[in-house]
């Protein structure tokens, strides 16, 4: 075991917050099934109710539009899947098309491509260099009629590039149709608030804001057609079948709980170690090429590209270091396609190979980020040396 | 985490629930000027209530019924037949179930119709005795029930499991 | 509060057991996300694996065979939502004909229900007085042809009844269709093991054996044609989409080894006090009907009807005494219409009102059920004397 343990991979999950640790050990004690009408089932029902509530109440929205889901994945298969709904009934004036991005969260990008199976014509926004996408194109797509659904994430999780949801909502509205947005990793880091972003669907998930895993919840705005996606009880007003994970759902609410008091000085923390580590590799490594969007990004994500290393080796190294980071690509994750996001920004395939994602958290301490930047100009040094691909100062460089 | 668990109900309708007043004992009712009958077994609800009337100033002396129903209908029925005691026919016929259940302190949304039914059944009662003492004219249509109260019931927040 | 509380509601959920929690107050410190590459994630992904291991293994099923859900309603919908599926590409050969029965939970009947817009043929088959099915009917369903799928439930979540799962899948491979058992009511109360009953889809739930909440297992014999129901990614080998729910994993193979310890002896004990309360109830209260099959049933539940006294009301003055049951009719769950399941067995809907389910359960005791056979005749005689309904020996009485 390295003398050190740093987690630098707060994208992809995030340690438990010691609050919502505290709720889950006591809501162990409570068992009973929401929809029971003995006092068992009322007690958890006033509990399950009362999360609703608090989770509610930080995205501005009414307890009433807020529906909880077993993960972020299952709240976006859920949204896009109305848009297949093979009947009139439960989703009136249905129109079964949708412009979405090409930088989407797989669990969008598949679902759409099954829905065409389904009937629903769909496409996909460019995005340019920083990740942004732009709303001449998507005024394109709407004026070619017939969209019923907008859907574009609001940071992404790779890279952090913030979209401009407001202005991307109007614009799907003045065209009749509604919007979604994948609020995954903007929720809790930033400011989002159902309103202001003027939203009609929202997802998001416990286990990127120091709550649990498997439970999310999707804002429905109240009056905007709606069709169970996990079809049965009539749990969450028959918008999601199944017992209500009780423990689940309280410990989301008090990972938000959290998110309120502490997001916005820690936004300002990890911003200025972002900045840090960006000055500090760009100075020690030569040729680091950053992704995504340098400011409209949330706060904690820094995606960089060493042109000759690649990504999975960088990983590997620091992870014998005691550091734990994501590749851009999605070689973590069983593939060995080059990452889909940062092609979209036009890189070419090396460069996206060769990226690396630090993801900061609640917990991440200026140690840490000088650790980093102690231990990784040796490993790119190390691997550069190792390489077929590396020339200092070559084609990358030019463009950095 | 609350630690609730306490009866979902108002304490007015529990305790009405818990001693419900006025229940007619056995199953005669030859001694009351008025019955009304309303529900059936299939919906899960029926309501029986039975009354008695002062002929001279039309005032009902006393009221008891049976149900077979929920808590709603057994703690809405109890509080109606309290206070109905005392009023004159024209009053006790206009009292609403909204009056029933603020009285109750309130009603869950999905419990609403079982309130209904202890109202329905008064009204026939008093229509009931109308025709028992040859006037017919002041007989009130109860409103019709085309369908069966069961389908509108909001039936979300809660499931079996 | 009353001075006892006494859980007879173990069907519609159970307490996690203390070694659940045990495991779950350990699984808190582990965060690591199980597709991540790094030391965080290989120690998630090892004990995820592990879990699964230990869930297949009490099923006599491998562990690539185990697809991890959030839910039993979920892995249901999963099985129903294939036969829809759009392309031939996914699910090859794909029989758009579905045959279940009329008792099935609710998350059976409505995807079915739903399924039908998406151009698949459901049937429902019939139960007889007891609520078992009749093969003879299968058969003939089966004869005419194409019938992708036959879903049966293994034991009924209100009645109890088990039906023989063994003979319904060798008659449905005898006709080329696959063959689905919801056992979510049946694991961990009675023996299951999927060789034994040929199935090729078996679904389970945690929350039903003293395990979390929004946790469930999705069987699928190796070789079955699949599509993912919660598209994205790779997760699960690509077949369940969303980040692992590490912690109500590690809780599910917790209960199940429990399970495996603990269900024999239990299902013993439960089956005595079954038949204690089936005396008592019948000794000590006039015109008692009980409603499920005597004993090809879960040893844990007994449903009775009491002609006369409304379920909701024998629940609520049970509840006021300190003792949790479920209506058997959906009063409690805020729809008015009786038990499809009752229906289904041919009682009329006033017997179906007037039912309750007693569920027990591990913590179950003697003391409990004489409490019960206490305080249950005097509710019933209190009820019944307020009802409009009730005649002593009426017609009810000539059928019990
Ligand atoms: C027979 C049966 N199937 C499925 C389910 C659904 O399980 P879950 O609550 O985990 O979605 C239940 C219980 O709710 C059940 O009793
Ligand atoms: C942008 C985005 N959307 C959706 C998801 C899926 O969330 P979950 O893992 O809860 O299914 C993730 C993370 O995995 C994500 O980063
Ligand atoms: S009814 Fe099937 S998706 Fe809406
Ligand atoms: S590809 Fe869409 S359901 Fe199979």
């Amino acid at each position: 075991m390295p003398s050190r343990q740093i987690y630098f991979d707060n994208n992809a999950t995030t340690p438990l917050h010691p609050e919502v640790k505290k709720e889950l050990v006591a809501a162990m004690e409570m068992y009973g099934n929401p929809s029971s009408m003995h006092a068992f089932g009322r007690e958890a029902r006033a509990n399950v109710e009362d999360a609703r509530h608090r989770v509610a109440a930080f995205m501005g929205a009414d307890e009433s539009e807020i529906v909880f889901t077993g993960s972020g994945s299952e709240g976006n298969n859920t949204v896009l899947s109305l848009f297949a709904c093979g009947t009139s009934q439960c989703f009136p004036g249905m129109k079964p098309k949708i412009v979405t991005t090409k930088i989407e969260h797989p669990c969008v990008l598949e679902t759409s491509q099954c829905l065409v199976h389904r009937g629903v014509d769909v496409s996909y926004l460019d995005v340019d260099a920083y990740g942004k996408i732009d709303l001449g194109q998507l005024e394109e797509y709407l004026k070619s009629d017939g969209v019923g659904l907008v859907s574009v994430m609001m940071a992404n999780n790779e890279i952090g590039t913030i979209q401009d949801i407001p202005a991307i909502s109007a614009l799907a509205h003045q065209y009749g149709a509604l919007m979604h947005t994948d609020a995954v990793q903007a929720f809790g880091k930033i400011p989002v608030d159902v309103n202001e972003l003027g939203v009609d669907f929202l997802t998001i998930s416990g286990h990127k804001i120091y709550g649990p895993k498997g439970i999310g919840a999707l804002y429905v705005r109240k009056g905007t057609p709606y069709c169970p996606f996990i079809r049965g009880g009539h749990q969450e007003r028959g918008r999601r079948a199944g017992t209500e994970n009780t423990l689940g759902i309280m410990g989301l609410a008090m990972a938000v709980d959290m998110r309120k008091i502490e997001m916005a000085a820690e936004a300002e923390r990890l911003r200025g170690f972002r900045e840090m580590l960006r000055e500090g590799i760009s100075a020690r490594i030569d040729d680091a090429l950053f992704n995504g969007h340098p400011t409209d990004s949330i706060p904690n994500t820094l995606n960089v590209s060493f042109p000759g290393a690649e990504g999975e080796s960088i990983l590997l190294y620091l992870d014998l270091a005691g550091i734990a980071v994501s590749t851009g690509s999605a070689c973590a994750s069983g593939s060995l396609d080059p990452s889909h996001v940062l092609l979209a920004t036009g890189v070419d395939a090396e460069r996206a190979h060769g990226s690396i994602r630090i993801s900061m958290g609640r917990s991440t301490t200026v140690e840490d980020v000088e650790y980093m930047l102690d231990v990784l100009p040796g490993i790119i040094e190390r691997i550069r040396n190792m390489s077929t691909a590396y020339i200092k100062g070559g084609p990358h460089a030019a463009i950095r | 985490m609350l630690q609730s668990g306490e009866w979902a109900y108002t304490e007015k309708l529990k305790e009405h629930f818990e001693s419900p007043k006025n229940v007619l004992q056995g199953n005669d009712t030859s001694a009351f000027d008025g019955v009304g009958m309303e529900g059936n077994l299939q919906c899960g609800d029926q309501m029986m209530v039975a009354i008695k009337v002062d002929k001279e100033s039309e005032k009902i002396t006393d009221c008891q019924w049976k149900t077979y129903g929920c808590a709603s209908a057994i703690a809405s029925t109890s509080i109606l037949s309290e206070m109905v005691k005392g009023m004159t026919l024209d009053q006790a016929f206009n009292i609403s179930p909204k009056e029933v259940a603020k009285e109750l302190g309130g009603l869950p949304e999905n419990k609403i119709h079982c309130s209904v039914l202890g109202d329905k059944a008064l009204r026939a009662a008093i229509n009931d005795y109308f025709i028992r003492n040859g006037m017919s004219d002041r007989v009130q249509k109860v409103q019709a029930r085309t369908v069966c109260q069961c389908m509108n019931v909001t039936d979300h927040d809660i499931e079996e499991a």
